[in-house]
């Protein structure tokens, strides 16, 4: 039997590209996370000192310097708030439609292409339309309402993927279980494969708020870009003056900075849209802490050992 | 309760594929039926045919008849999910609902309309004892099924499968993942059931079926190659094929 | 003023129809003005005087941007009650869609020439402004500053403050040029002007600080005297427009804009000139009469 | 109707369960086919209205498509207007590749990390880390554009600092997260077993991933890499804050330029609807929608070749 | 060319798991060893350990000492990649690159240096013989190899591995998912095979151990229970379990 002959020096040259190769992939790799902490540092470091507990909760000025955010981030709070109240139950029941009902076949191809081109679709267009459809043609005014639908048609698709892959991810053992045993299909998806695939949904939700609550371009012609004055003390949601009135104006935090950034003529007009920016960021951060952290809890309720009926 | 049960010429595709190819066979009441035969020869996608599960994969197709009691179970007009209280099913994996001991079992009397609380503690309570479960769990009914061994885990889907009061219960490879000790309280579980039962057995395990069933069938390449009482069929086979899976010569 | 009542059905904005008795004191309802984002910031903090007047407790006022385009076409097509707009309708939109239209005129704007410090230069004249925006001159040394090439910040052709400028500055149409820059917004012009050797750019008044200075125009500061007096000729009206004559709650918010109290203070507070200080007056057509 | 137990009710018994799981799977796929349609009727309402308006600019305000698509001068504003887009669409595609080309290996490389070299740390590390890049607001992206790199380039590269090249580093940021993901997953996917082939013939690592591992993903990564584009390509206000807006096609990265989506921003505010100019800006929207499709449509082709 | 090949008080660890519990067995040359016992046993961890295959495993940990001609392959010096180049592994189910017939083959040896097109030939036309694969493929060659059935499959990749001329061959179940006559091809290739090298190869199919192998080793619970010829193992095991295990009691 002739062996293969070992060239030595392919091998050594092999090794040394290995070794490259790898320095490279890891270096790169860390360059990333370079990006990212210069990202995050830079923003901290710019906002951070301009944040206070006024800061967050006074209204901005539009000439003197010590405005807030206030409204701005009551109103991301509550646009994501109503935005969520919409998407979730329709990206749920679409997403599973997709994963659970829908046959293969070219209405399903179709669906998949919709909600591809959804996704990736110019959140600028969506607001112009929300401008004509919502604003205009639905007579909703700039409202909170027509910004959250606006949001809607911007992260719904994401919320249908998130389900559809959650429900993907519950074993195919779980299903046939439930109908070996002689239940609908339905109470399956509630009963047994919900609870399962609950944990990646509200981990992919949350992410998904991180998004919603970024977005300003979408926002500038259906939300609005002003806050009427607001009274927290009020909250009849048919008064104009409620903070959960959703049918008044609502800017965001996001539309805000993009406002200061513009516009700004308050003599801090860069450190407010600095610390804007520092709470976002901030805000996002959480999001993303929440949704690792309830997804792991939730993951270890849901199988863990010390499980409770 | 002995209704007859049968297949008359059933064959199952996948697609163009054709996996089972015009099986009649009938099962026998109070008895276990084994099927055997080398991998890919269609055992499972059999099994699944008799209570429909092989309906929710896209694209198979089946032809022929399934008689129960009279009624075809191929039609179309066949409420599935009655027939699939009837028919039970356990697979090779464990698979527990990820809930608590308790809910597994209660879950399926609970959708069928039993709600009063001490009705399915009796439910819970009885179909444990049938899986041979009881002892080892009555004490921690409110913990996570998933905290319970391989093979207790496979017993439970048994306790789970006879909650509802079938009267067929199928098994494809329901020990061939577990320990020995497991096999044989499994083993022993198949022998005591069929007395208020029909079980259908797929294994592997040529010494396992010569066990625990009365009946053996042999499929090759998707046929029916032998079928009969265990006991000829593993002294006394008039296929060559038959003789040499069972000698171990493949598979 | 309110029997007519035309137009202004539509989103958020129920018309004052109590106000219809026009007593003053009972006025309720509630007003939408939308457009010129340089004009929003006074609308905006005018509005919410309004809304702390105990008189008017019962109108709610709603500000929004969306540029003066959006403003003038939402109005037009009775989507808001107030349409703000730098420019005057006729510049925007059809004639015919333009002659519904009442003009409230409510501040005037004017617009400085600005420079990066790296320019050198302290005044321009008006051909030497020209060709620099039509790019006939390209270095700062022609028109008498340092060595140093010269990069346009526009805003963009669509722009009110565009216009303006174009229209009293150059007194003609320029395109806009390969490597100039185009900014939406005049935060983003002025820190580029600042910030680039050798930029050049137009603001609104209220943007100037010291660390901007506005350059002259023929010689002539801009200023508001000179604006007042006319010796300053970059400045535009800002508008609010209406559709036909305004309902009893959006002609108060408008009258009240005029107030003393309102121009005196708040106009001026944020850098725009009174239209009751101006000693002359300017018609579509920019033709001057004192 | 609580009867006692009598044959009726053993009879209702027996009979509810079926009643109640037909109601029970009507109910569902009621339900989840509303949600569907929604789905549907919202992107066929966004097309239809996309289209309709954008359309407008050649039937209604006669404007040649010629023009449109090849002339390179835009001013709309002028007495005789010209509708050129070509530098639009030039600077559209410009950034989008370049954000690419930038983008692509270092996402692949923090893909390889994640799976192939360090798979611990780069779970633990790195993917929350790009998770959270994608987490962050375009607004917050372009105030960074133009408060640090804008600055950077202009006082080290030279140019104005705005331009082609700071709007593409900008979008190769944002893209990060889309193409390390996708192509995260497909690495994942693999069966195990190929790598372990190549290992156990004595394959070095790097010879398995450049050999084995990356031709087999390869239509998985590019369906990343066009996926990262689709994004770029729609993305405004962090490109339209750094890019510069001339409307002219470049002559050098560090030359103010402008995208579709840029040229829209700007002027969508501040034209009447309805107007020629901007109708114009509708009918990039459209053709924004229809690179959308384009761009889908090419991700298909791959995933099908990836399923071969 | 009968370097001795030895394990000693090897130890396999996942995390705190312990899978492989202190085995010294030795490997004689020119002979087939079969590696036999119930799921999750270890084999397929210990047979992994001894190409080092076990280090791509994130988490598993060895002690121990596994030793080939004198040198502790267990050393981290150790060139696991010229040390994976001498000991060949096929898996159960086949697992071919998504490239061409060709290319499968001659991936191995190009990386040893081998540029040669001609030399890269043969050495393609050889492995395939030697798998018994030639035949049938060679008309297809640039065809992608995921054209193949699986039991072609499966000696193609016995054919990649015996490319770069190892000295060992580990298999882990290679017939296990094969149809009888794709079994009956692999048996008769390990059968001709270990004139030219050692092979050990982890069964399930009692008849196959006692059909291809010269030596079996009985493996339960992570722990080598029996070793030895394997008639003697067959006929007369000295463990219960053993015996057990092999009459089909179990597993
Ligand atoms: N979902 C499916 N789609 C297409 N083909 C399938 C599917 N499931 C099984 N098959 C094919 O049908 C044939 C029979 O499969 P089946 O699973 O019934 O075999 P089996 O006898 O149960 O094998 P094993 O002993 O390995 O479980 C096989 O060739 C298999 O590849
Ligand atoms: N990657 C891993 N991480 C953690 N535990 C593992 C891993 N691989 C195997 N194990 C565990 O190690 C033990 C031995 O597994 P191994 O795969 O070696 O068994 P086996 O004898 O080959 O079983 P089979 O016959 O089913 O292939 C099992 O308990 C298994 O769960
Ligand atoms: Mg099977
Ligand atoms: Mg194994
Ligand atoms: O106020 P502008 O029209 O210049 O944006």
């Amino acid at each position: 039997m002739s062996t293969v002959k070992v060239n030595h020096k392919a091998r050594k040259r092999a090794k040394v590209t290995d070794k490259v190769a790898t320095v490279l992939i890891v270096t790169f790799a860390m360059a990333i996370v370079a990006i990212l902490l210069g990202l995050l540092g830079f923003i901290l470091f710019r906002g951070l000192g301009h944040i206070s507990w006024s800061f967050l909760t006074t209204v901005p000025q539009t000439m003197r310097a010590g405005g807030g955010i206030g409204p701005q981030l009551f109103n991301s709070l509550f646009l994501l708030f109503l935005t969520m109240l919409i998407t979730v139950p329709l990206g749920l029941g679409a997403g599973i439609y997709m994963s659970e009902y829908a046959k293969p076949g070219k209405l399903t191809n179709f669906i998949r292409l919709v909600v591809e081109v959804l996704s990736s679709f110019p959140s600028i267009v969506i607001g112009l339309f929300g401008l004509l459809l919502i604003v205009n043609t639905f007579n909703l005014g700039f409202s909170l309402l027509s910004g959250a639908l606006a949001l809607t048609i911007f992260n719904l698709p994401l919320m249908v993927r998130i389900t559809e892959q959650a429900f993907a991810g519950v074993p195919k053992e779980q299903k046939e279980a439930g109908l070996a045993l002689g239940l609908s299909k339905w109470k399956i998806i509630t009963s047994i494969m919900l609870p399962v695939a609950i944990p990646s949904l509200i981990t992919g939700t949350i992410l998904a708020s991180g998004r919603v609550f970024g977005e300003a371009a979408a926002l500038l012609f259906t939300a609005g870009m002003s806050t009427p004055p607001l009274d927290f003390s009020n909250w009849n949601p048919l008064s104009p003056r409620s903070p959960i009135n959703p049918l008044r104006p609502a800017e965001t935090l996001a539309v805000y900075i993009w406002k200061v950034n513009s516009e700004g003529i308050a003599p801090d007009a860069t450190q407010i849209a600095a610390g804007a920016s520092a709470v976002l960021v901030i805000m996002v951060l959480i999001f993303n802490l929440l949704a690792r952290f309830l997804g792991r809890t939730l993951y270890r309720y849901m199988t863990a050992l010390r499980r409770m009926s | 309760m002995a209704l007859p049960f049968s297949t008359e010429d059933l064959s199952i595709y996948y697609g163009e594929y054709q996996a089972v190819k015009n099986i009649s066979m009938s099962f026998p009441a109070q008895s276990v039926t084994a099927l055997i035969g080398p991998s890919g020869c269609g055992k499972s996608t059999f099994l699944r045919s008799l209570n429909r599960m092989n309906d929710e994969i896209a694209g198979s197709r089946t032809t022929g008849h399934i008689w129960m009691d009279g009624v075809d179970l191929t039609a179309s007009s066949t409420d599935v999910i009655k027939l699939r209280q009837r028919i039970g099913m356990v697979w090779q994996r464990p698979n527990p609902f990820f809930k608590s001991i308790y809910e597994n079992i209660a879950f399926g009397p609970r959708y069928y309309g039993t709600k009063n609380r001490k009705q399915l503690d009796e439910i819970v309570e009885s179909s444990l004892r049938k899986a041979a479960l009881w002892d080892e769990v009555k004490d921690r009914l409110k913990e996570s099924a998933l905290s319970l061994s391989g093979g207790q885990q496979q017993r439970l889907c048994i306790a789970r499968a006879l909650s509802v009061t079938p009267q067929i219960l199928l098994l494809d490879e329901p020990a061939s993942a577990l320990d020995p000790v497991s096999t044989g309280k499994v083993e022993e579980l198949i022998s005591e059931l069929k007395d208020e039962l029909r079980i259908v057995i797929v294994t592997h395990n040529m010494q396992q079926a010569a066990r625990v069933s009365n009946y053996t069938a042999y499929f090759y390449l998707g046929k029916l190659m032998e079928h009969g009482e265990t006991d000829t069929i593993f002294t006394n086979p008039t296929q060559q094929s038959t003789q040499d899976y069972i000698m171990g010569r493949f598979g | 003023a309110c029997g007519s009542n035309t137009g202004t059905t539509g989103s958020g904005s129920t018309t004052g129809t109590t106000g219809e008795a026009s007593t003053g004191t009972e006025l309720s309802g509630s007003v939408l003005a939308v457009g010129s984002t340089a004009l929003q910031p006074l609308v905006d903090q005018v509005a919410q005087k309004f809304m702390a007047d105990s008189k008017y407790a019962n109108i709610s006022v709603q500000v929004q941007g969306g540029g003066s385009g959006t403003g003038l076409t939402q109005v037009s097509e009775g989507q808001a009650n107030i349409g703000n707009s730098d420019v005057f309708a006729e510049e925007k939109l059809d004639a015919d869609k333009a002659k519904e239209l009442v003009d409230h005129q409510v501040a005037v704007v004017a617009i400085a020439t600005v420079a990066n410090e790296a320019a050198g230069v302290t005044n321009l004249t008006k051909q030497q402004l020209i060709d620099i925006f039509t790019g006939k001159v390209k270095n700062w040394k022609d028109v008498g500053g340092k060595d140093q090439a010269i990069v346009i910040v526009n805003r963009p052709s669509s722009s009110g403050t565009r216009a303006t400028y174009e229209k009293f500055a150059l007194g003609q149409k320029v395109e806009d040029l390969a490597g100039s820059i185009q900014e939406d917004s005049s935060g983003t012009v002025k820190k580029l002007v600042t910030e680039t050797p050798g930029a050049i750019g137009y603001l609104a008044l209220s943007y100037l600080d010291d660390s901007l200075k506005a350059i002259q125009y023929d010689g002539v500061d801009a200023n508001v005297e000179n604006v007042e007096s006319g010796k300053y000729p970059v400045w535009a009206y800002e508008h609010m427009y209406t559709k036909g004559e305004p309902d009893a709650a959006t002609k108060a918010l408008l009258d009240y804009m005029l107030t003393d109290e309102v121009q005196n203070s708040d106009v001026k507070d944020l850098g725009y000139i009174s239209i009751s200080g101006m000693q002359v007056k300017r018609d579509v057509d920019g033709k001057i009469t004192k | 109707m609580e009867q006692s137990n009598t044959t009726p009710r053993e009879a209702r018994r027996r009979a509810w369960p079926m009643e109640k799981h037909r109601v029970e799977d009507w109910i569902g796929k009621i339900y989840t086919s509303i949600c569907v349609v929604f789905l549907i009727a919202v992107i066929i309402s966004i097309v239809y209205f996309v289209t309709s308006k954008g359309v407008a600019t050649f039937a209604v305000n006669g404007v040649s498509l010629k023009e449109f698509f090849l002339g390179t001068n835009w001013n709309p504003q002028a007495d005789t207007p010209s509708f050129g887009a070509l530098p639009f669409i030039t600077g559209s595609f410009m950034v989008t590749l370049l954000a690419a080309l930038i983008a692509s290996p270092l996402s692949i490389s923090a893909a390889l990390f994640m799976t192939e070299i360090v798979p611990s740390f780069g779970k633990r590390i790195l993917q929350p880390a790009i998770e959270l890049l994608s987490g962050i607001p375009s607004v917050v992206y372009g105030f960074i554009g133009l408060s640090v790199i804008v600055p950077f380039l202009r006082e080290h590269v030279g140019g104005q600092g705005i331009g082609i090249g700071a709007g593409a580093l900008v979008l190769s940021i944002m893209i990060l997260p889309t193409i390390t993901s996708v192509a995260a997953d497909a690495l994942a996917s693999l069966p195990r077993g190929l790598r372990e082939a190549s290992y156990a013939l004595g394959a070095t690592r790097w010879q398995t991933i450049y050999r084995v591992v990356l031709p087999t993903v390869m239509p998985a990564l590019l369906t990343g890499i066009v996926l990262g584009m689709a994004r770029a390509f729609g993305e405004a206000l962090a490109v339209q804050m750094v890019i510069g807006n001339s409307p002219h096609i470049p002559t050098s990265l560090l030359e103010s330029a402008s995208t579709l989506t840029s040229v829209i921003t700007l002027g969508m505010g501040n034209t009447a609807m309805g107007s020629i100019q901007n109708n114009a800006l509708w009918s990039m929207a459209l053709v924004l929608m229809l690179m959308t499709f384009v761009f889908v449509l090419i991700i298909r082709l791959l995933e099908r070749r990836n399923r071969l």
